[in-house]
């Protein structure tokens, strides 16, 4: 890798990327600062035991959901794994809602009946937070699949990670979209393991995990993570072929996580060298990369960053307010949602035992 | 007006008359549309609807079902075949994640207006990894619904029911009832379909109930015939049609009537839909039961294949009329 | 002589003496050789017994499951973690099919000496698709074995029988129990094993019979504590720990003692093993019963996440004793 | 395809086949000729309600079970889909055995529990006969694991179909394959349809199925199946590949079945054209191109292979006979076969109940 002050390629000159205002550009700069603030939020909750279940942080990953999710059109959609939170605030939801569902509270987004794994906003085209690895594949190449049918001019992100793509389900899906022409981006986001397990320790490949779209006869790329515009340019190609060729790509963007997989990993240290981890944050930074780009481009000043910075910081002590004080879900509550039928007391729901409690 | 039509035929008009209906439905299956559907119940309808509306997958029902999961958040209702349910093996965490779960998890914010269809019975020699029956296995799950119609009329009306509710609904039916015929309501009286949810008594009688669904009913039907004529007992046979949501209310009627009760399941004896009956009807019904309910499944190992002996593995009319008669 | 363990280091004695007394046990998993396993009940074995007896493999259940099956076929006797039982719905066709029925469409020919263990339950705020409790879905298949130990004890000495057993074992575990702790006799003393298939009384009682197993005996023993002390009710609870083999003599035994029952079970309320134990019951000890059985079972919903619920979604103390009150 | 009379590459030249005395290239060409006409009895008596369930017959595949199998050693194993019968024969199984298992009869290889698409024989390394699609392939890198594990030099020849490449488990396979270095030789017989569906109409592809081995950095290859001691000369490199290196291959046979997917296929002349069917038959038909190959290199007369016909359907009428005539399994016989230690009347086997017949 190269440090983003002197990229092998200067995606900054890409046309997706010149067409960046530099408003937009702060935009996505605030996006990547205000997912991390946010997180580092929720860590802290996290250990004061206000959340139950798992944390996946993304902290690392930024410049993957606020990249590709800056390309968004009207009629694009997004599908992820558990690791959801960069995405959800890509998409446009707001940290209370995000933070309450951690706290398991009624006005989180998916009224505490989720957790941090499943975040969802179908409003905003984002459909979870999945916690079964590579579960969420065949649902993103339907939604794509259901964007086409319907003869929407959109495409449908899938994002997967590195150790996902040995799952059995993701491999249908691939032949299918490739098969069925259909307007889905598979994104591999490469953080380099699976838990514990090193991407080499998981898969057998041959050059990159992405190659092999190649026996699906699918397209490809990769992407240097760090590099926000290098994400933006390469995903940009991907969602124009799936929206107007309905040809779907398997892109893999390197990536990084500065944390466990989740919280409750505590041997992070033990399958990563401190170096290793020291190198990405120091040198391959996402947003460090960002805020230096930008400052060098004239568009922010380190003043405005730090603002940026406060504000997200704000933002996240308020929503973790927010959250604490909402209620908790009742007893009852476990009962709804589970049936569309029954939530809107249908006549349908009115035939027959629904429930079965004694 | 009704004619008599196969069940394969009911079923085939049913999704005729959904397709013609909403623009959104769309068959999907292992060889749905240009082979005409493994066992014929989708003959014509890629002919008459075309690549978009009747589609063939390859054999990837992971693959497929979970496409059809998502696409149906965006509002297409998919309706999938499994060339046998028991290929549900392979799919299995689209069916009891994706499927059942996206409600909860989403609070409310998803739907599924899946089905997901096909033939889900033992009794034509195919084998342990062919016969399996899941009704209970699916019915087990909240957030999905299921039903097992055992008539041409009530194959009809379900799968039409199934196709417009908005939540997923698996329907199982079974290849030895293709071919069987009965009435089913002409479309020019009107549209026909039965509700979820809603058992059907298939034969009045005073002395014992026989409960049961798919083609099991037709087998109790059959022994209550032996009963009467051989045995003067007059057994009532409830046909529950549909597994979950399910008619408790039906169930406990009979069982108040007779005060005796066999239940008749091609599921293997542990757990499958008679043990939850069973269940329902001690939890419910203890007082009205003059002897412990009994039951009739397929005995207990995976399925034989030789066609010598398959049929004395499954539920069948002698083996219900043997445990009736026990209970006296 | 005994010594307190933890559920979770009953457990690796257990595979550790196993893998000492046969060299073809090999343990095969996601992060069980290196990472010392998700949930650290493999810790220390990949380091004493390296690369060729401990395995960390792929996210592909379907796949190092299968390769399980097939190796055990020619006599290497895996051991495969599922980090979650509820990962079991990616691999459920070899779960079900290959394993369950390869001895029996082979007349016999093959047997499939494997175990299947890890973490089967709730209450840990992981949300509906991490939570399954399948010990009733898996014991519906004959040809499969499952138990589900409770106590540090019972882990250890199942997990070897389980081992020791030609035909596949699923043995389902708990997070909530790993770090519990209870006596264990000392290897000094001979060989600890607990037959599958035997029940374990673990209170005696005589008003009431409590049958659980898993984590849900531990409820059941909290609730018996609170029956004797704040209602003068003398409950006794059956541990099952196995559920096929199932101890049906030691369950019509406490019937025909106490002629009441509460089944408390983890499972949803649909099916799930208290479905079929209720059945049992009034199949067999019909007379005995001076009222129906009752259960008490997870709230029939997908799991819900949130922490300040969940516990209330599971059977616990608290609705044992509402239940057992309300049959008064 | 060029015809067997002058072939591209003459594989009759590879070591592999140069080794072969006349008594093995007869013994080979009397398996084919066996595997065809044990099948002809079999359709015969199918339609004449002799047997439930499906018949999946392999004629025109001949070459492919027995070319393969004709190479094994005494550490090797195979597995196979439900189109089983000439794995069957051509690992040493008898007419009877597998015949009187079609018949549903006790005497049949799995006492008449498996019927055609499970045949087994573990002592001759045959390990089914099996139904779901895909199914078997973790099995086979199962048993190519416990090979490796156990020390012997061994391999395992895994068997699919062109249609069932696009099943997960396979994909989890193949990774698995590669990774742990497994001596598994995984062969698509690539007949062209899976059931109704063309191989284009089920998989997207570049240059050819075997390729997507690429993917997993796995070595593939390309196999006419018409021509037996190609698939001899061919096949053999992957399995010392794999008894050798314990390095997977994939291999792709290019072969055609010249009846219906099964007997219950009515529509096998609607998918594909006569024509289609009868050029096979007419120039690529395995048997056929052998014998003339046999006979224009000396080993083989006319009237010789006239004799081995005419013997094979000797045997077959006999086997036919001998599952008329065997019993067939009684209502007890149900119950057994089911656990290993009930079957053995073990201690363990008494604690607990096994089964629930109420
Ligand atoms: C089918 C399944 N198997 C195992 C798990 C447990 N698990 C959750 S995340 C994970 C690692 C996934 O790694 P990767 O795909 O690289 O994503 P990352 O965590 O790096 O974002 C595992 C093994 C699961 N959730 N689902
Ligand atoms: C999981 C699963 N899905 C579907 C089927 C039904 N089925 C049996 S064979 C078959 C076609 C397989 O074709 P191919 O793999 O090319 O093998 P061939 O029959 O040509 O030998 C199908 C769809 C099945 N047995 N298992
Ligand atoms: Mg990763
Ligand atoms: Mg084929």
């Amino acid at each position: 890798m190269t440090s983003a002050s002197s990229p092998a390629l200067d995606f900054s000159q890409s046309p997706i990327n010149q067409a960046l205002s530099p408003e937009r550009k702060i935009e996505l700069f605030t996006m990547m600062v205000r997912i991390r603030r946010f997180e580092q939020a929720a860590l802290k909750y996290y250990n004061a035991g206000k959340m139950g279940g798992f944390l996946h942080l993304y902290i690392g990953q930024e410049s993957v959901a606020s990249g590709t999710i800056s390309l968004a059109g009207p009629d694009d959609h997004f599908i992820t794994a558990y690791r959801c939170h960069g995405h959800a605030l890509s998409v446009g939801m707001n940290m209370n809602e995000c933070m309450a569902e951690m706290f398991g509270k009624q006005t989180g987004c998916s009224k505490g009946k989720g957790g941090s794994m499943h975040f969802f906003a179908p409003d905003k085209g984002f459909w979870g937070g999945h916690g079964i690895v590579a579960g969420q594949t065949p649902l993103g190449l339907g939604l794509a699949y259901g964007l086409k049918y319907q003869g929407k001019e959109g495409c449908c992100l899938c994002y997967l990670g590195d150790g996902a793509v040995n799952q059995g389900a993701f491999h249908e899906s691939l032949n299918l979209a490739a098969l069925f022409e259909i307007p889905v981006v598979f994104v591999i986001e490469n953080n380099g393991y699976s838990m514990g397990t090193s991407q080499k320790r998981s898969s057998s490949f041959r050059g990159c995990l992405a190659q092999r779209a190649e026996g699906y006869d699918m397209e490809w790329d990769v992407i240097n993570g760090s590099d926000v515009y290098e994400v933006r340019a390469k995903t940009h190609i991907a969602m124009e072929r799936a929206r107007k060729e309905h040809k779907p790509t398997l892109l893999e963007i390197d990536t990084y996580r500065y944390y466990g997989h989740s919280i409750a990993d505590a041997n992070h240290k033990k399958y990563r060298t401190p170096e290793e981890i020291e190198n990405y944050k120091q040198n391959h930074d996402p947003i460090n990369l960002f805020r230096r780009r930008l400052i060098a481009e004239g568009v922010l000043t380190e003043e405005i960053a730090d603002a940026i910075n406060k504000a997200a910081q704000e933002e996240a002590a308020a929503s973790v307010q927010f959250a604490d004080q909402s209620p908790a879900p009742t007893i009852a509550d476990i009962s709804t949602d589970i049936y569309w039928e029954t939530d809107n007391q249908t006549p349908a729901s009115r035939i027959g035992r629904h429930f079965f409690d004694a | 007006m009704s004619r008599i039509l196969t069940y394969r035929e009911a079923l085939r008009e049913g999704l005729d008359e959904e397709l013609a209906r909403d623009p959104n439905v769309v068959l999907m299956g292992e060889e749905v549309a240009q082979y005409n559907g493994a066992y014929k119940v989708t003959e014509g309808l890629w002919k008459k609807w075309g690549d978009k509306r009747v589609v063939d997958t390859p054999i990837s029902e992971a693959g497929f079902i979970g496409m059809g999961i998502g696409a149906s958040m965006l509002g297409v209702r998919p309706v999938m075949e499994l060339m046998f349910w028991s290929f549900h093996s392979v799919a299995f965490d689209q069916l009891v994640n994706n499927a059942a779960c996206v409600r909860y998890m989403s609070g409310g914010l998803c739907h599924c207006p899946i089905v997901v269809r096909g033939p889900a019975n033992g009794g034509t020699n195919v084998g342990a990894t062919h016969c399996h029956v899941p009704e209970g296995l699916f019915a087990a799950f909240p957030g999905l619904k299921v039903c097992a119609p055992a008539t041409p009329a009530d194959a009809k009306g379900l799968i039409k029911a199934a196709i417009r509710d908005n939540d997923p609904v698996y329907v199982m039916e079974n290849t030895l009832l293709y071919g069987t015929s009965g009435e089913v309501p002409d479309p020019a009286d009107g549209d026909f379909v039965i509700p979820l949810g809603l058992a059907d008594l298939k034969r009045e009688g005073s002395d014992i109930s026989l409960i049961a669904h798919g083609r099991s009913v037709l087998h109790a039907l059959e022994a209550a015939n032996i009963l009467q004529s051989q045995h003067g007992i007059n057994a009532e046979v409830l046909d529950l049609r549909s597994i979950r949501p399910l008619d408790v209310d039906a169930i406990l009627k009979t069982v108040k009537k007779t005060n005796r009760v066999v239940l008749v399941d091609e599921s293997k004896p542990f757990g499958g839909v008679s043990a939850m009956v069973g269940t329902l009807i001690m939890e419910q019904a203890f007082d009205d039961l003059d002897a412990p309910v009994q039951r009739v499944c397929s005995i207990d190992a995976p399925a034989i294949y030789s066609p010598h002996i398959e049929n004395e593995q499954l539920p069948n009319p002698r083996r219900i009329v043997e445990k009736v008669l026990s209970m006296a």
